[in-house]
């Protein structure tokens, strides 16, 4: 098992490499990318910040779950901080089993709960010089989960 | 007794700052420090009820504080 | 949308490269690579065998369903053919979408079709020096859909 | 008429060949060349009711075969 909240690129091969392992037959990997349009909006960038340590509880919590369900160990996750571009990656979770059924729900339930309860955000920037917390914030609107699917 | 409030993202924008120490009464819970957050700056546009950690946990708004707990105002999360 | 049945080594990083693309935020990978055990058998290798033509036919079938499915044309498979080794990569499977359930779907969509669809078998080559076709036909034992799940 | 018959992995094995040519009546159905099949070598070892494609497309054993066409005896496919 392996989780990392990291500042640098997410070397995706070695995340691959993490899970890998003669007994498993298959692999399931999740990257996660900056895309250049957002709600109808030109992206240029995104900025992650985090509560770093709780973060990295979480994600070491959530690792250890996605184990006990799957009944595997070979589960790796980073999640990137700091400016990215579009294109680069901010998430690689990587799931491996002897089992293909068994490895996509454990990448699936990583990247779900990662989404739900790690607390990480993103400030987008956009073509026009703006920039804005996703989801935005608006005067007295009550902030209830994030949800969104990407 | 003191609490260490910690405030991210769109809360740190805000109230201004992204951590401050508050003043509470004996048997406080994280309810009342939400409502002195939010009496801060612009602190009146964060949630009446926002998620909130309590020393990296989860925590719900009738969570009893102690003396050096830290709460930390969540923002909708968005990682991924 | 990529299709292949190949004689050599699958290049998994070039198989992602196919399905990269700034529109995307989510890139699901599946990666098939050949267990050292099965059936509780100590495996050394496998030889895969198909009937070519149909089962390139069928593969590009099934990428263009799951595109369809998934509203993306970025989705790519490649399955090898010959003697593998334990640990070799047998078949990969990547798609990208803007959203991840869309990827995560269209990722298992070629996958499950692949195996109970395409016309490819392989024989397993065991410690013990014997081979046998997976499943192992015996006698006269009605042969239904192979429905393995790896 | 003419049909070529296409046999493989364990199919190929029982039988004792990977391709066959066979005479058989006009109107002849995928299930007649299942059974002339079946009466080779070992071909009493494949199953009553195979999958099989004709032409590279699954069909179904009453479908009518013409002249030329290629019909394949599928054993239980084991990709990925």
């Amino acid at each position: 098992m392996h989780s990392a909240i990291i500042d640098t690129p997410i070397d995706v091969p070695k995340i691959l490499e993490r899970v890998r392992g003669n007994a498993n037959g298959a692999t399931v990997l999740f990257v996660g990318t900056v895309r250049e349009v957002n709600d109808g909006r030109d992206v240029t960038g995104i900025e992650y910040t985090a509560y770093r340590s709780m973060a990295e509880r979480e994600l070491a919590s959530i690792v250890e779950e996605a184990a006990a369900l799957a009944h595997s160990n070979d589960i790796a996750v980073e999640h990137r901080l700091g400016e990215l571009s579009v294109g680069e990656c901010s998430v690689a979770v990587a799931a491996a089993h002897p089992h293909r059924g068994r490895a996509f729900d454990a990448a699936r339930y990583v990247i779900e709960e990662l989404k739900r309860r790690v607390p990480i955000w993103k400030r987008e920037q956009y073509v026009d010089g703006t920039r804005e917390w996703v989801p935005a914030t608006s005067g007295h609107t009550e902030l209830v989960d994030a949800g969104d699917e990407r | 007794m003191t609490i260490t409030v910690l405030l991210f993202a769109s809360y740190a924008d805000a109230v201004g700052r992204p951590e401050l120490e508050l003043d509470v009464e004996t048997g406080a819970t994280v309810r009342d420090v939400i409502d002195q957050v939010r009496a801060l700056g612009a602190g009146d546009r964060l949630p009446t009820a926002p998620m909130v950690a309590v020393n990296e946990q989860y925590a719900s708004r009738d969570h009893e504080l102690r003396e050096g707990d830290e709460v930390a105002l969540i923002p909708p999360v968005a990682g991924g």
